[in-house]
C-alpha cells in the first residue's frame, strides 16, 4: 500500500509551478516585493519539499551535493565580481553606473546580476544546511 | 516530449498571468525560465503522467463545480454542528473500497473527501480508504458515493 | 452595477469571515483532535473561497483577480492534503480518535 | 578581499590551496593596510563611496588615523599567525575540513577589516557577523569537545551582543534618519538632550563590552580561546577583541562624543572599575588556572582592561595607551597563543602541571613564551611597557597618583601567572611523559618569534606606534590628528 | 468592508491561536498553525486592498507555498523522525 | 667615543653568544667568558683617560618612547661604577671557574650566559643617559640574574627566587616606574643633566614624596624594608653572590639612588628643603638595624648579606647627606665596598668549596687550614669596618667629613655606632678562624682550588691598593660634584 | 497574539510544539510586517521563518531529541536581566517620534532622496529592492557573505570522513 | 509619552524581554537558540514601526501613490533576518555536535558532564 499516495501525487503537480514561482520572485524582485533572497530561499524549500516526499537520496541524485556545494561560493562570488566589474570599468567598488553606456541601464544591469548571485548563494546555501542535517543520521550520505 | 512541451507552455502561461508585465525581457525571461524548470522537472521525475495529468484532458473541469456545491452543502452541516450549543458529533471512522483505478483518481478522490467538511481521508490506498467522518451520516455518505462515481467519470473510465 | 457588485463582495466577505470565525470556534469546542481537523476545513474551504470570491468581484478582470484564483487553486490543492497528512500521521502516532460507536480503532494501523 | 578570498577556497576544496590563499590573502591585507596607513598620514581621512552613491546614501570606507591604525594590526597579525599556521591547522584540523577552515579564516579576517574599514554604523553590524559567526565555527572546530560547548557559549553571548549593537544603531538611525557615523555624529542633538541618545549608547556600549569581553561580560573568552585551534586562538586573540574595543572607541568619541560619554554620565567611573576589576581579579584568576592556553585566555581578559582603563581615563595619553595596546596586546598574544600551540602539538597537553621542564625539551618557545610574558607584565623593551607608561601618564595626567599606579600594580598579578609558566617550563623536574617531546614544527615557532621581535623590537624603538596611536588618540579627541 | 472583513480573519486567528497554546497533542498545533497559515494567506489578500495595492499578492502566494512545505516537513519528521527518509515512495508500482 | 660606549654594551651581550654557542666545549666556554670579561674591562678602560680630561661620550640608539631616546652617555660616576663592575667580573670570572668546577654545578652554560647578561645590563645602568634608559637595564638586570639566583632549582632557590623577583620587580614598577613617570610628566624629560632637571618644577613636599618613590622604588639600593630580596639571593651559588650581590646588582641601586640625587634632583636644588630631611634617617636606620641582625647571624653568607644591606645604607646616606664631600665619599664607597665585599664573599664561597662550611660557629680555627683565604677575609672586614689600610678607610673618611662638614650629627653618631657594630660581627670570625681551636674528628682539607684562591688574593689585594692609589676614583668622584 | 504565542513558547516544554508555534509566530510576525507596509520583509520572514527556520530546527530535533528537562528553579536572575535592559528601551524610545509621525527625522533625512531617487537614478520602481541592491548594495553583499558563512560553517561543523560515520565526534 | 504612539516599541520590548528570557533561563540549547531568534526578531519592529506613515504605502513605486513608508529600515531588516537564520544554522549545527559528544543538550549536564571529565590538556 503506497501510503504516500496523495502527497506524491499532489507533489509532483506542485512542484514545477513552485519553481516557476520562485523564478518569478526573482525577475520581478525590482518591480514588486520580492528578489533574490526570497528566491533562493522558494527554490531551496522547493527541493526541500522534493527531498521530503521522494527522500533525500533521490534529490540528493537530482540536485547532487557537487552542485549545491559550488552553488554556494558561486553566488558570492557573482556578486563579487560584478563589484569588480565596476571597478575594471572604472568606477568604484560595486558602480553599476559604468556597467553601460547609460547609467541608469547599467544600474538595472548591475541588480540584475548581484541579485542572481543572491539567490545562488542563498539557494545553495539553504540546500546544503538541511542536507548537512537531514543526512546526518543515516550511512547513505557522503 | 509532448508532455514536456505541454508543460513548458502551461508554465509560460503560468509567468505570465503572475507577471503582468509584458516587456521584451520579462517575456523572454519567462520562457526561459518555464523551459529551464522543465527541464530541472524532468530531471526529477515529477512530469509524468501523475505530475502532469494531461491525458486527462478538460475532464476535471467539468468536476470541479459539483465539488464545490458539496463543499458549500457539507460546510454549511458542519457549521450548524459547531454553532449547536449541544455540538451532536458522533464521530465514525468508515473503511471502504474505492473504485478508481489510477493514482490520479484515487488522489482525487482522496483530496476530494477530505475538502468537503466534515469527512477526512486518513487512510489512502488503492484497495481501502479509511475515511473520518464528524457524524454517522456523513461517514456513510462516502461508501459508494456519488463522488466515487464523478472521479471515476473524471479518470476516464467507462 | 458597481453598486451591486459591491454589494455582492460585501456578502461574500462577510459570509467568508463568518466561516473562518465558525472554523474557529469548531477548532476550540470539538472534542478531539479529529474532530477538529473538520471545524479546520470549513475555514480552508468555505472561509477562504467566500473571502477570494468576494476579492475577485472587487479586483474585477484584471491580473489580481488572477493572482487570487491562483491561490485559490493552491489551497484547492494543498489544503486537503495536508490535512490528510495531518490525520494519517497522527493516526500511524497512535492518536486514537474518540468515536461515536466506541470501537476505537480499526484494528489495522 | 579576503571576502572574495574565501568562496574561492571553497571552490577549490583543497586544504592546500586553502591555505595559500589565506595566506596570501593576509599578506595582501598587511599590505594593503600599510599602504592606507600610509596615505592617511599623507592625506588625511580617506572616504571611498562605495557603488559611487554619495554618503550618506550609500556605504562609504571611511578612513582615519585610527582604523588604520587597528588595520594594520589585524593584517600584521594574519600575516604571521595565517601562513605559520598551517602545520597547526594539519594537525588539528580534519583533513576534509581543512579547506573550509581556510575559508572561515579568510572570512574572519575579512570580517574584522570590514568592522575597521567601513563608516556606516549598520555595515558595521553586518562584517561584525561575518567575523563573528567564522570566529563561532572556528572555535568549534576545536579536537576538544569542549570546544563545542565554548563556541555555543560564544554564540549565545555574541548575538545578544550583536543584537544589542543592532538596538543601538537603529536608537540612532531613528534620531538622525541617516546611518553613516559621521552624519550620524553631526546630526545627533545636543549632548544629552535626548534619552533615545542614551539609551542608544547603553545598548552600543553592553553590546560591544560583551563582544570586547570586558569583565564582568568575559564569561565566553576563557574557554572559546581554550578550546579553539592554537591557530585560532592566536588570531582571535589579537585580533578580535581588539577591532571589539575599535569600535567601542568609534561609536564612543567619533558618534557621541566625549562630552556626552565622559562628562554627563558616570561612564567613566563605571568603567574605570570595571577595568581595575578586570586588571585585577580576570589577572587573579589567571594566577590559579592548570592550563596554560586557560591562563592566557584569562590574562587577555585582564589586559582588555588596560585598554578600558586608558578609555576610561579620557585623555591623550590614556587613550595614546589604549590604541597603542591595541597593537602590543595584540602582537604579544598572538605569539604567546601560537607558541601555546605549538607545546599542545608537541607535548600533547597544555597543562602547566604536566609541562615540568619543559624548556629543556623546548627551549626556544619557551624562552619566547617568556618574553612574551615580559610583555604582559610591561618589563621595559617589550611592548607591554609602552602601554603601561602611557597608562601611568594618564592617570598622572588626571592629578592622581592612584590611578597611575593601578596599571602598574596589576603588573604585579601578571608577574605572578607567567611566572608559574617559568617555574613549570624552568625550573620543576622533568615530567616523565614529556621525553620524548622535542620542538615541534618550524613555521609556529617563526611565526611566534616574528611577532616576539615585533613585541620586543615596538617595546624598544616606540616611536612609529606610539606616533601612529597618538594620533589616532587625537583624532578621537578632537577630530583631527595633532 | 475589507476592514471588517480583516477584522474578522483576525478574530478566527485568535481563536485557531487558543487551540494551538491549548494543544493537547502536536496534532493539535499542527493542525492550527496550518490554519493560521491559511487565515494569514487571506489576510494578507484583504490587506492588498484594505491599502489599496492589491498587487502584492505575490506574497500571499508565497505564504501559502511554504506554509505546505513546513507543515508537510513537520508531519513528515513527526511520522518517521527524519526528513530525509525516502518512506516508502521507492516503491515498486 | 661612542664606538667604545657601544662595544661596553654589545660586547658582553655578544659573549654571552659565544658563550652559549661553546656550550658544549667547557674549556673554550670559559676561555670565551674570560675574553669577553677582559675585553670589557679593556673597552671600558680605553674611556677613561677621555672622561678624566672631561669629556662625555655620548650614544643615542634611537627613540623607545617620543621625546624619549635610548641614550648613552659617560660621566664619572657612571665610569667609576663600569671601571669596577667590568674589572671584577675579570676576577669573579677566575673565581667562577674553580668554584663551579670544584662544586660540579649543573647548567654552567647558562650560569656563564646569564653572567655575560648580568654585565652587559650592569654596563647599560652605568652609561645611561635618562631615567629611561636606566630603569630598562636596571629591569633587565634583574631578570638576567634572576636566573643565576635560582641557579640550582630546588624549592628553596625558587622560594629565594620568588622573593628576588617580586621585591625588585615590585618596587620597581609599583614605585620606580611612577617615580619616573611623574619626573616625565613634570620635567618633560628623563636626560641626567648636572644640576638637576626637577629644580624648581615641584613643590618641596612633593619633592619628598617623590624621592620616597626613588629611594624605595630602587629596590636594588636595598633600603630598609625592601632590603629582604638580598638575604632571599643568597641561595645563589657565591660567585653570583659575589659579583652581583657585592658589586653589580647592589651597586646599580645605590649607583643610581645617586644618580638620581645629583642629576634629577640636583643637589642645590635640594639642599635646603625639609621634606628630604628623613633620607639621612632612614639610611641611617638601615646602617644600624641591618648591622644588627648581621650580628645575630649565624650563616656566614647572611652575615654577609645584611652587612651589604648595612653598607649600601652608608652609599645612601652619603648621597643623602648632599654635601660634596660625602658625594665624593658615596661614589668612593661604591668602590670601596666593591671590592671589600667581593673578596669577603670569595672567602666564603672558598671555605663552602674546601670545607663544606656555610655557619660561622664551624669556623673555629679554619685560619689555619686556609690562610690565604682567611687572610683576605681579614683584609675585606678591615675595610667594612673601615679601617686602614683598605679602601673601606678611605671612602668612610669622605662621608664622615660630609656629615661632619653638614654638622648632621646624627649620621656622624650612626656612623661611629655601625663601625662598632662591623667590628662586632666580623672580627670574631677572624678569631674564630685563626685563634680557635679546630675542632676535632674533621676531614683534612686545605685551600680551596688555586683560581679561587688567585682570585681572592687579587681582590684582597686591590682593597689595600685603593687605599694607597685612590687617585683614580677620587678624580672621577670629584668630578661628579665639580661645578658645572 | 504574538506574546501569547511566545508566551506559550517559554511555557513549552516540548521542542517539537515550541517549534511549531515558532513558525506561527513567523506567520503572525510577517502579517504585522504587512500591516506596517513592508512587504519585502514580510516575504523574508514568512519564507525564513515559516519554512527554513520550522526545516532546520526539525532537523536538529531529529539529531537532538525533543523534550526539553525541567528548567532548574531560578528564573529572578534572568528575569531581571531582562527586565532592565527592557527598562532602558523604553526609557530611550519615549521620547522618540510617535507612531507614524512625518516630521520625524527618518523621513527628513536620506529617505525622501532614495523615495524621489530610486526610480530615475536606478531605474527599479522597488525602492527597497534599488536600496538594497544598490545604494547599500555592499550591506548586501556582507548579506550574502553571512549566509555563505553559516553554510560553509555548517559543513566544517557536520561533515565527516567519507566512508565512516561519526567517529570524528568523540573527543 | 502616548501608549498607542509608542505601540511597535512596547510589542518590540515584550518580545526581547521574552526571548532574553528564554537565552537565559531555559538550559535546553534549542529552546535557547529559539529564544535568541525570539529576541532578534524583536527589533524588526523597532526598526521598521517607525517607517510607517499612515496614509502612505509600500514602498514600490507606482502611479496614484506619492507617500511612501520608509524603505531603508526594511532593507536593514531584511539583512538582520537574514543574519538570524545563519546564526540560527550555525547553532543548530554546534548543538548537533554537541549533542553527539555528549548524549545531552541539556546546560546543566553538560557542566556536570564536564566537571567529572578528567582534567585533560585541552589542546
Ligand atoms: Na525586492
Ligand atoms: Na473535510
Amino acid at each position: 500500500m503506497k501510503r504516500l499516495l496523495v502527497l506524491r501525487v499532489i507533489a509532483k503537480e506542485l512542484i514545477p509551478f513552485m519553481l516557476l514561482f520562485a523564478l518569478y520572485v526573482q525577475f520581478h524582485g525590482e518591480l514588486g516585493p520580492g528578489g533574490g533572497f526570497q528566491a533562493g530561499v522558494i527554490i531551496a524549500a522547493t527541493v526541500v519539499f522534493y527531498a521530503i516526499i521522494f527522500g533525500l537520496p533521490t534529490a540528493r541524485k537530482v540536485v547532487p551535493d557537487w552542485l549545491v556545494e559550488t552553488m554556494m561560493p558561486l553566488g558570492v562570488l557573482v556578486y563579487a565580481g560584478v563589484g569588480f566589474a565596476g571597478l575594471f570599468l572604472g568606477g568604484n567598488y560595486l558602480d553599476y553606473f559604468v556597467l553601460d553606456a547609460d547609467p541608469v541601464h547599467g544600474q538595472e544591469r548591475g541588480v540584475f546580476w548581484i541579485e542572481v548571485g543572491v539567490a545562488i548563494t542563498v539557494a545553495g546555501v539553504m540546500l546544503k544546511i538541511f542536507y548537512m542535517f537531514a543526512g546526518r543520521g543515516r550511512s547513505l550520505d557522503e | 516530449m509532448l508532455r514536456a512541451a505541454n508543460s513548458v507552455v502551461v508554465l509560460f502561461a503560468f509567468w505570465l498571468l503572475l507577471s503582468g508585465y509584458f516587456t521584451a525581457f520579462l517575456v523572454t525571461a519567462g520562457f526561459a525560465c518555464a523551459v529551464a524548470v522543465v527541464a530541472f522537472a524532468w530531471r526529477m521525475e515529477v512530469i509524468d503522467h501523475e505530475g502532469h495529468p494531461m491525458h486527462l484532458g478538460l475532464r476535471p473541469f467539468a468536476y470541479v463545480p459539483w465539488l464545490l456545491k458539496e463543499i458549500l452543502k457539507s460546510g454549511w452541516q458542519v457549521t450548524r454542528i459547531i454553532l449547536d450549543p449541544k455540538l451532536p458529533v458522533s464521530p465514525t471512522l468508515v473503511r471502504f473500497r474505492p473504485s478508481q483505478r489510477t493514482d490520479v483518481g484515487l488522489v482525487t478522490h482522496a483530496n476530494s473527501i477530505t475538502l468537503t467538511p466534515g469527512t477526512i481521508s486518513v487512510e489512502v490506498g488503492r484497495d481501502s480508504f479509511l475515511v473520518h467522518g464528524l457524524t454517522r451520516e456523513s461517514a456513510a455518505g462516502v461508501v459508494a458515493s456519488e463522488m466515487d462515481r464523478r472521479v471515476c467519470r473524471f479518470e476516464g473510465q467507462r | 452595477m458597481s453598486l451591486a457588485i459591491d454589494l455582492a463582495s460585501w456578502a461574500l466577505l462577510v459570509a467568508g469571515g463568518f466561516f473562518c470565525i465558525v472554523g474557529g470556534i469548531g477548532l476550540i469546542r470539538m472534542p478531539d483532535f479529529y474532530t477538529r481537523m473538520h471545524a479546520a476545513s470549513v475555514t480552508d474551504t468555505l472561509g477562504a473561497g467566500f473571502m477570494l470570491a468576494g476579492m475577485m468581484l472587487q479586483a474585477g478582470l484584471t491580473l489580481v483577480t488572477v493572482k487570487l484564483a491562483l491561490i485559490g487553486v493552491l489551497l484547492f490543492f494543498t489544503s486537503p492534503t495536508a490535512t490528510h497528512a495531518l490525520a494519517r500521521a497522527a493516526m500511524t502516532r497512535g492518536v486514537q480518535p474518540l468515536l461515536a460507536d466506541g470501537e476505537g480503532a480499526p484494528s489495522k494501523r | 578581499m579576503p571576502l572574495v578570498a574565501a568562496p574561492l577556497v571553497v571552490l577549490l576544496r583543497s586544504g592546500r590551496a586553502g591555505w595559500l590563499i589565506a595566506a596570501g590573502v593576509s599578506v595582501a591585507s598587511l599590505a594593503g593596510a600599510l599602504a592606507l596607513a600610509a596615505r592617511v598620514r599623507a592625506e588625511g581621512v580617506l572616504s571611498y563611496a562605495l557603488g559611487s552613491w554619495q554618503p550618506p546614501y550609500g556605504i562609504e570606507y571611511r578612513i582615519d588615523a585610527v582604523n588604520a591604525f587597528v588595520l594594520v594590526l589585524v593584517g600584521l597579525v594574519a600575516a604571521v599567525v595565517v601562513p605559520f599556521g598551517r602545520p597547526a591547522v594539519a594537525a588539528e584540523v580534519a583533513a576534509e575540513r581543512r579547506y573550509l577552515f581556510y575559508a572561515m579564516l579568510c572570512l574572519a579576517l575579512a570580517g574584522l577589516n570590514g568592522i575597521a574599514i567601513t563608516g556606516d554604523a549598520f555595515n558595521l553590524f553586518v562584517f561584525l557577523e561575518i567575523s563573528s559567526l567564522s570566529s563561532y565555527v572556528l572555535i568549534a572546530l576545536g579536537r576538544d569537545r569542549r570546544a563545542l560547548v565554548a563556541s555555543f557559549q560564544y554564540l549565545i553571548m555574541g548575538t545578544i551582543g550583536a543584537t544589542f549593537i543592532v538596538i543601538g544603531v537603529g536608537l540612532l538611525y531613528l534620531q538622525t534618519g541617516t546611518l553613516n557615523m559621521a552624519d550620524i555624529a553631526a546630526r545627533l542633538e545636543a549632548p544629552g538632550a535626548a534619552r533615545a541618545t542614551l539609551a542608544a549608547l547603553a545598548f552600543l556600549t553592553v553590546g560591544i563590552c560583551l563582544k570586547l569581553a570586558l569583565f564582568p561580560l568575559h564569561m565566553w573568552l576563557p574557554n572559546a580561546y581554550t578550546y579553539a585551534p592554537s591557530v585560532v586562538t592566536a588570531f582571535l586573540a589579537a585580533t578580535a577583541t581588539k577591532v571589539s574595543v575599535y569600535v567601542l572607541l568609534r561609536f564612543w568619541f567619533t558618534i557621541f562624543g566625549a562630552n556626552l560619554v565622559f562628562e554627563r554620565l558616570p561612564m567613566p567611573d563605571i568603567f574605570l572599575a570595571l577595568s581595575v576589576l578586570a586588571m585585577f581579579v580576570a589577572s587573579g584568576i589567571a594566577v590559579y588556572q592548570r592550563n596554560l592556553k586557560r591562563m592566557l585566555a584569562y590574562s587577555s581578559v585582564g589586559q582588555i582592561g588596560y585598554m578600558t582603563l586608558g578609555i576610561s581615563l579620557d585623555n591623550v595619553p590614556g587613550l595614546t595607551g589604549s590604541v597603542v595596546h591595541l597593537f602590543n596586546h595584540g602582537v604579544t598574544k598572538g605569539a604567546m597563543f601560537l607558541f601555546a600551540g605549538a607545546i599542545a602539538m608537541a607535548a600533547g597537553t597544555v597543562d602547566l602541571d604536566r609541562l615540568g621542564g619543559l624548556a629543556k625539551r623546548m627551549p626556544l618557545t619557551c624562552a619566547g613564551l617568556v618574553i612574551g610574558g615580559f610583555s604582559l607584565i610591561g618589563v621595559p623593551a617589550t611592548a607591554g611597557f609602552v602601554t603601561k607608561w602611557y597608562l601611568v601618564l594618564a592617570g598622572l595626567e588626571k592629578g592622581s597618583l592612584l590611578l597611575a599606579a593601578l596599571p602598574a600594580a596589576s603588573s604585579l598579578v601578571a608577574i605572578a601567572y607567567v611566572w608559574r609558566f617559568v617555574e613549570a617550563a624552568y625550573m620543576r623536574e622533568a615530567h616523565p611523559d614529556l621525553a620524548g617531546v622535542k620542538e615541534g614544527f618550524a613555521a609556529p615557532l617563526v611565526g611566534g618569534w616574528i611577532l616576539i621581535a615585533i613585541c620586543l623590537y615596538v617595546g624598544i624603538d616606540s616611536t612609529w606606534t606610539v606616533e601612529a596611536a597618538r594620533r589616532a588618540a587625537a583624532q578621537l579627541l578632537f577630530g583631527a590628528p595633532q | 468592508m475589507f476592514a471588517a472583513a480583516a477584522v474578522a480573519l483576525l478574530v478566527a486567528a485568535a481563536l485557531v491561536l487558543v487551540r494551538a497554546a491549548l494543544g493537547p497533542t502536536v496534532f493539535d498545533r499542527v493542525q492550527a498553525a496550518n490554519t493560521i497559515g491559511t487565515l494569514a494567506v487571506l489576510i494578507l489578500s484583504v490587506f492588498g486592498f484594505l491599502t489599496g495595492r492589491p498587487d502584492f499578492l505575490d506574497l500571499a502566494l508565497t505564504y501559502g507555498l511554504l506554509n505546505v512545505v513546513g507543515t508537510i516537513a513537520v508531519l513528515k519528521f513527526f511520522q518517521y523522525g527524519d526528513l530525509g527518509d525516502p518512506g516508502e515512495a521507492e516503491e515498486p508500482r | 667615543m661612542s664606538a667604545g660606549v657601544a662595544a661596553a654594551l654589545v660586547l658582553p651581550a655578544a659573549g654571552a653568544g659565544a658563550i652559549l654557542a661553546l656550550g658544549r666545549w667547557p674549556n673554550a666556554r670559559e676561555a670565551a667568558t674570560l675574553a669577553t670579561a677582559g675585553g670589557l674591562f679593556a673597552v671600558v678602560a680605553s674611556l677613561l683617560p677621555a672622561v678624566l680630561a672631561g669629556a662625555r661620550p655620548e650614544l643615542v640608539v634611537l627613540e623607545m618612547l617620543p621625546g624619549i631616546p635610548l641614550a648613552f652617555r659617560v660621566e664619572p660616576l657612571g665610569m667609576l661604577f663600569a671601571l669596577v663592575a667590568s674589572g671584577l667580573w675579570i676576577v669573579n670570572s677566575i673565581y667562577s671557574i674553580g668554584y663551579m668546577r670544584a662544586n660540579g654545578e649543573a647548567h654552567q652554560t647558562r650560569f656563564y650566559c646569564f653572567f655575560a647578561l648580568s654585565l652587559a645590563a650592569t654596563m647599560g645602568i652605568a652609561f645611561a643617559a635618562n631615567l629611561a634608559t636606566l630603569f630598562l637595564f636596571y629591569e633587565l638586570l634583574t631578570l638576567a640574574t634572576y636566573p643565576l639566583v635560582t641557579h640550582h632549582g630546588t624549592p628553596e632557590a625558587r622560594a629565594g627566587g620568588r622573593v628576588y623577583l617580586w621585591i625588585l620587580l615590585g618596587t620597581s614598577i609599583m614605585l620606580l616606574l611612577l617615580a619616573v613617570a611623574v619626573t616625565w610628566f613634570q620635567a618633560g624629560t628623563l636626560e641626567f643633566r648636572a644640576g638637576g632637571i626637577l629644580g624648581g618644577r615641584v613643590g618641596s613636599a612633593a619633592t619628598g614624596g617623590l624621592l620616597a618613590l626613588y629611594v624605595f622604588g630602587i629596590g636594588k639600593a636595598a633600603l630598609m624594608p625592601v632590603h629582604r630580596w638580598l638575604p632571599a639571593a643568597m641561595v645563589a651559588p657565591t660567585p653570583v653572590s659575589a659579583l652581583l650581590h657585592a658589586v653589580a646588582v647592589v651597586k646599580a641601586g645605590v649607583f643610581t639612588v645617586v644618580k638620581v640625587i645629583v642629576y634629577v634632583f640636583g643637589v642645590e636644588a635640594t639642599a635646603g628643603l625639609r621634606s628630604v630631611d628623613w633620607l639621612p634617617t632612614v639610611a641611617g636606620f638601615t646602617i644600624v638595624a641591618a648591622s644588627v641582625v648581621a650580628l645575630a647571624a649565624d650563616n656566614l653568607k647572611r652575615r654577609l648579606a645584611y652587612s651589604t644591606v648595612s653598607q649600601l645604607a652608608y652609599v645612601v646616606l652619603a648621597a643623602s647627606l648632599l654635601a660634596p664631600v660625602s658625594l665624593v665619599g658615596a661614589a668612593l664607597h661604591i668602590a670601596a665596598h666593591a671590592v671589600g665585599k667581593i673578596t669577603l664573599f670569595f672567602a666564603a664561597g672558598a671555605i663552602y668549596t674546601a670545607a663544606h662550611k656555610t655557619l660561622v660557629s664551624e669556623l673555629d680555627g679554619i685560619g689555619r687550614r686556609m690562610p690565604w683565604t682567611m687572610a683576605a677575609f681579614a683584609v675585606g672586614a678591615l675595610s667594612m669596618i673601615g679601617l686602614p689600610p683598605t679602601a673601606g678607610f678611605v671612602s668612610k673618611w669622605f662621608i664622615l667629613s660630609g656629615a661632619a662638614a653638614t654638622q648632621h650629627w646624627v649620621a656622624v653618631t650612626v656612623i661611629a655606632a655601625s663601625t662598632l657594630l662591623n667590628a662586632g660581627y666580623f672580627l670574631p670570625v677572624v678569631y674564630r678562624a685563626f685563634f680557635r681551636a679546630p675542632p676535632g674528628g674533621e676531614h683534612a682539607h686545605g685551600e680551596a682550588p688555586l683560581p679561587m684562591v688567585a682570585a681572592l688574593a687579587i681582590t684582597a689585594a686591590l682593597t689595600v691598593a685603593l687605599f694607597f692609589h685612590a687617585d683614580v676614583p677620587l678624580a672621577l668622584a670629584r668630578q661628579l660634584v665639580a661645578p658645572h | 497574539m504574538m506574546a501569547a504565542t511566545v508566551a506559550v513558547m517559554i511555557v513549552q516544554r516540548n521542542l517539537f510544539a515550541v517549534v511549531v508555534l515558532s513558525g506561527v509566530y513567523s506567520f503572525l510576525m510577517a502579517t504585522v510586517l504587512v500591516a506596517l507596509d513592508a512587504v519585502d520583509v514580510a516575504m523574508t520572514e514568512a519564507s525564513v521563518g515559516a519554512g527554513i527556520s520550522t526545516v532546520l530546527l526539525l532537523g536538529a530535533l531529529y539529531l537532538t531529541g525533543a523534550t526539553e528537562a525541567k528548567p532548574v528553579a531560578r528564573p529572578w536572575l534572568p528575569l531581571a536581566v531582562s527586565l532592565a535592559t527592557v527598562g532602558i528601551l523604553v526609557y530611550g524610545t519615549s521620547d522618540l517620534p510617535p507612531f507614524s509621525d512625518p516630521g520625524s527625522p527618518i523621513f527628513q533625512h536620506v529617505e525622501p532622496r532614495y523615495v524621489s531617487g530610486a526610480l530615475p537614478e536606478t531605474g527599479i520602481p522597488n525602492i527597497v529592492t534599488a536600496v538594497l541592491a544598490s545604494y547599500r548594495g555592499y550591506d548586501t553583499l556582507g548579506e550574502t557573505t553571512v549566509v555563505f558563512t553559516a553554510g560553509a560553517g555548517v559543513v566544517a561543523l557536520l561533515r565527516r570522513r567519507r566512508g565512516r560515520g561519526g567517529a570524528e565526534a568523540k573527543p | 509619552m502616548s501608549l498607542p504612539g509608542h505601540f511597535t516599541y512596547w510589542i518590540t520590548v515584550f518580545l526581547m524581554v521574552a526571548g532574553l528570557y528564554i537565552v537565559i533561563a531555559r538550559g535546553n540549547l534549542v529552546k535557547k537558540l529559539v529564544g535568541l531568534s525570539v529576541f532578534q526578531t524583536s527589533v524588526y519592529l523597532l526598526y521598521i514601526g517607525p517607517g510607517k506613515l499612515i496614509g502612505g504605502t509600500a514602498p514600490i513605486i507606482a502611479p496614484g501613490y506619492s507617500v511612501y513608508s520608509n524603505p531603508l529600515p526594511h532593507v536593514l531588516i531584511l539583512t538582520a533576518i537574514v543574519v538570524g537564520v545563519a546564526t540560527l544554522a550555525l547553532g543548530l549545527a554546534i548543538v548537533v555536535r554537541i549533542r553527539e559528544a555528549y548524549g545531552t543538550i541539556e546546560e546543566d549536564e553538560i557542566l556536570r558532564a564536564d566537571a567529572h571529565a578528567p582534567q585533560r590538556g585541552g589542546a
